[in-house]
């Protein structure tokens, strides 16, 4: 069941996603937490970030908006009082990261390389609801490389680069960031979206824009993970709307190595788990030995 | 206080009055024993439309030789709600919790005031039954005012009379009891509660708690339940946050779900 | 209820969506078509197309998948069988064109602004489903302006450009058509997808991808038609998972100055006229006179 | 042949064999008698999960004086199946129809043979019964095979029995009747059926079609009522589409909702 992502050796393929289960010990008592792939904790930044004024969320058809715009402790009350406890379990941590420039980008990734018990990093340089003057650095080749070379600078952790479903070429981006140097891609972040409540013709949430996620978009993140997979030599991760065991072998034969489970969680707390399982009796009824052995084999 | 997820079954769902429901769910018996103020998510396993949990706050419960029961007290505001109206007798419902924090019942206060507005009677209901267990607090010094709009919105009524003797029950139209919004009530007989000896337990709509705050000018000790939308309900998703003042006095945003679902009136920004 | 879409007057906001209301006559036992503000016929080629072939449909959460490939009779027999049945009715009819080559919508168009009955124009440069070398018309501003100005000039009719959703900056496409001389824009087509089938490791669309439509892109639509209302002047038409008259207004309060109903026919075969029976009931209980007057008027 | 969306009624929903269920529904009686081979779009009003809604052979229609009724006969398959299943007495369901086009029953032909497979029995009774109740026809002249992967999977024998005597039930374990493919026991008695004198009826799985396609190699006229995925079931979405010769022989995707679902088994093309 266990598989690699530049250098990372993981038990299994099944990771949570950022900011779908917190620092993990919000959902410790659902979860053995020993039992996962890994735990890819809520987007760090530099400083504390009170985040977006409420409302936050609003559920959508067969999923979800959010604008939390980031809300997070700081890389340095994490390192104090939230990765004592994560070190307590024997998983994989992996920190994903947020910067309001590539300099924040790096002093993040440089903390985080000197902390115990951080073991990757995943580069969120898509989040939607935080605006940086125009688009975000995700949707343009050259800052998603340079955000890329700043961290890989400032770590010997492996690399993971987050990337945006909001852009005309998808594929193209994962190259550059491959270019220069990651060491795998994830995919994908939260489309950006909107709700409107008619009674009061405001938006449902404060920040008039929201990341769209759940069942809803994993047909879009099932097609760029193909797209992106037939483009890149690094491993692919696939995260959009992964509810249940198929939806992941879905992912896998589409071309990602691994999978993370995000707005699963708050629907199942018991997703991650139940999917691990699920992977393993695939593997034992369909007689394959190498969980590797299912990447990438769609037919087409 | 371990929480975790149990596939439920629909003992009674019944309309009390019209739109308001009170279900009865049997669940494991390794279902913790809720706390006043805690609440469950709840959701029909396998259907993805609606697509979220809904929060019910935790009504009522009791133990059985193998197995326990909560009573949820719902009122029918749209979808999710309107699906569960339709459960039948024997129908599963998952069910996660018990969530959240509860009111504290720690307080050596002379008197207790409640303040229910609608479907807040829920979660107070069962700390008034709590109180009534403990050996300090009597009946007697326990005061309830509960609001609505109309007699039809009043709920929970009789067994809040077998818990509590000094009952104000107000409407906005006058259907039933007085002709006052709640609050207005609770303020005509402020007096009666000096700041020092008492404690105020609220739940309720936004308006209601929004105005008791006034009423209560940052004097009273006052715990209040609020209510967000929410997506996880265990503090992952940081989705249903409220503005606090911290422990330093700055505004933070606090997750309802994690932090609260009660929090110190006192504590919270209004905007 | 009437609104004007480039001197196009319409009884009412509500029209259908291109390839999801067929040629009008599949539904005419289900809806009278005269009560509708338009009807938006299948894409036209210059030539019949095949079409892909099956499976082309893939049901997904809170929408579905199609990769149709524009099956359609072409320009010629719609004129000539087609047409005739909907000049029976009092209804607008805009053709909904497509084309290889940028000649190809310019013919396509002059065949069509001759024919009598065809009252507007929408040029659809966003189709996912056919591939044109890379990506599509729509993806590149200058590819869509160029198409623009083709097809004004073989025309008299109202020019609507229908726009991709799947790009990073619809706002930009769309300013650039407007430059271009289109009379209006509207959005979005589909989000292009995909779906796997587990026992055989094959894509459910032999198309391998296919575009996602239904109320799992509404969040999507939305936002993209807000976005795209506040940079032009000219009308924009919304389009996205409308399934309610809630849903309808939303897009307008967003920015829309009409509606196109797609996949939710195939839900509620009378949902058009639910919409436009529910507009009217809006209007009145909100004492509205003129239906523009809550066109863009989200308080944010 | 109008057709229109009507909130039906379930009068009865039973599970006759294991995964097999048989639906009443009760329906204005606006909605139009249907031919045999046509079919309605099922679902639950509101509901979007399943998204889309589901095609189902008509299995019977009778008309009372206020109402009329259709029997629907399904297997359970997946998510929208199992939410039929689940449907008790009283339920309603949002039913489009009748759709599609119908077997022929205009042939003047000696021989009336009937191939289903499995559920494929469900347009094929419908088409029994209305040839029954056309004086040129008699019972006997119609022979009907029906084939099933086990007895389990053999329904709606008993009413067959009264529309057919010539009643031929083969599964693929020999669990019931002969140990056989349907299409092989159809082949062993082929000859008694001279091509010019016979018309086949046929609906199953693919699997069945095409074998039958073989046996026949284009000698017999053989209509056959075939499945796709369906979204409008209106023609509208020309999403359900098979490959066909049209009238020069020439290929063209024809709409198995309104162009079918019944074909002319010789004009398929197969991949
Ligand atoms: C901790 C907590 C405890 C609760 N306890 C109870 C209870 O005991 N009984 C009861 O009847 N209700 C309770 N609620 C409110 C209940 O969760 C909502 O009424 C329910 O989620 C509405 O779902 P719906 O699908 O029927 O309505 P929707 O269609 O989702 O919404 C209808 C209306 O309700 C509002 N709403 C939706 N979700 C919430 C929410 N989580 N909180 C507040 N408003 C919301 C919407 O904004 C909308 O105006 C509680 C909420 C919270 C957060
Ligand atoms: C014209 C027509 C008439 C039909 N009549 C009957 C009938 O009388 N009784 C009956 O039991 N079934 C009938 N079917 C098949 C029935 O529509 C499917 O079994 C049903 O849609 C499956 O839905 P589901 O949600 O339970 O399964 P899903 O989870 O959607 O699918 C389960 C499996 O069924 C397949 N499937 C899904 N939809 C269809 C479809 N439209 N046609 C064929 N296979 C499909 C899927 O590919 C999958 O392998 C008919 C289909 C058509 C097109
Ligand atoms: C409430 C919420 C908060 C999120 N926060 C982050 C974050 O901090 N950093 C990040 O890279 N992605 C974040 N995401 C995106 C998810 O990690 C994931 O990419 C996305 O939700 C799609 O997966 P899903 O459909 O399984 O949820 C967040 C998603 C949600 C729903
Ligand atoms: C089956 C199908 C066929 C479609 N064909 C066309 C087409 O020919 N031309 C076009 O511009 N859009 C086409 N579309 C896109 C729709 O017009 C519409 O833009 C899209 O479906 C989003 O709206 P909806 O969610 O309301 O369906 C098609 C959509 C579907 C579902
Ligand atoms: S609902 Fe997720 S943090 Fe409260
Ligand atoms: S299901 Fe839409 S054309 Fe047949």
């Amino acid at each position: 069941m266990s598989v690699e992502i530049g250098g990372l050796k993981l038990k299994n393929p099944v990771m949570t996603a950022s900011g779908t289960f917190g620092y993990g010990e919000e959902y410790a008592d659902y979860v053995d937490l020993n039992q996962l792939g890994a735990i890819v904790v809520k987007g760090l930044s530099l400083k504390p970030r009170l985040g977006n004024p409420p409302p936050r969320i609003m559920e959508t058809a067969g999923g979800m908006l959010n604008a939390v715009g980031l809300q997070n402790v700081g890389v340095d009350v994490f390192i104090k009082e939230k990765l004592p406890f994560l070190r307590q379990y024997d998983v994989a941590v992996i920190a994903n990261i947020y910067g309001e420039s590539t300099l924040e980008y790096s002093q993040v990734a440089k903390k985080l390389s000197q902390a115990e018990g951080v073991h990757a990093l995943e580069v969120n340089v898509s989040c939607p609801n935080v605006k940086k003057g125009g688009l975000s650095f995700g949707s343009d080749p050259k800052a998603a490389a340079e955000v890329t070379r700043r961290v890989k600078a400032e770590t010997h952790l492996p690399v993971i680069v987050k990337l945006t479903p909001n852009v005309t070429d998808i594929a193209a981006i994962a190259q550059s960031v491959e270019e220069a140097g990651a060491d795998a891609v994830s995919l994908i972040n939260t489309l950006t979206g909107m709700a409107i409540d008619l009674k009061t013709r405001t938006p449902h949430l404060k920040n008039i824009t929201g990341g769209l996620s759940g069942p809803a978009i994993k047909p879009v993140a099932l097609r760029m993970v193909w797209q992106v997979a037939q483009r890149v030599a690094i491993p692919v991760i696939g995260i959009g709307g992964i509810m249940t065991v198929e939806d992941a072998l879905e992912f896998m034969i589409a071309g990602a190595k691994a999978v993370q489970i995000g707005t699963a969680n708050f629907i199942n707390p018991h997703a991650t788990i139940e999917i691990i399982d699920g992977i393993r009796h695939y593997l034992q009824n369909n007689k394959i030995k190498n969980i590797n052995d299912i990447v990438g084999t769609l037919r087409t | 206080m371990a929480k975790d997820i149990y596939i439920g079954e629909v003992a009674a769902n019944e309309e009390i009055q019209i739109d308001y429901f009170l279900m009865k769910v049997t669940l494991p018996s390794d279902f913790t024993e809720p706390l006043p103020g805690q609440f469950v998510m709840i959701r029909i396993a396998g259907l993805h439309d609606p697509f979220l949990s809904r929060p019910i706050s935790i009504y009522s419960y009791t133990r059985g030789k193998s197995n326990c029961a909560i009573e949820l007290l719902y009122r029918v505001v749209g979808k999710g709600t309107q699906i569960l109206a339709g459960l039948i007798k024997g129908s599963q419902v998952e069910i996660s919790g018990p969530l959240g924090g509860s009111y504290s019942i720690d307080h050596q206060k002379k008197n207790i005031v409640f303040i229910a507005g609608g479907i807040g009677i829920a979660p107070l209901s069962l700390l008034a039954e709590a109180l009534c267990r403990k050996a300090s607090y009597s009946a007697a010094a326990m005061t309830f005012y509960l609001g609505a709009q109309t007699a039809d919105a009043v709920v929970g009524l009789n067994r809040l009379r077998k818990l509590c003797y000094n009952l104000t029950v107000c409407t906005d139209d006058g259907s039933l009891g007085q002709k006052a919004l709640v609050t207005k009530a609770f303020q005509k007989d402020i007096k009666k509660y000096s700041p020092s000896d008492t404690v105020i337990y609220a739940c309720g709509p936004k308006a209601m708690v929004q105005s008791l705050s006034k009423i209560l000018d940052g004097k009273y000790l006052c715990q209040v339940s609020l209510e967000e939308r929410m997506a996880c309900g265990v503090g992952a998703c940081v989705g249903c946050v409220v503005a606090v003042k911290d422990g330093q006095g700055k505004p933070a945003y606090k997750r309802v779900c994690a932090d609260g679902p009660v929090f110190d009136l006192q504590q919270i920004i209004w905007e």
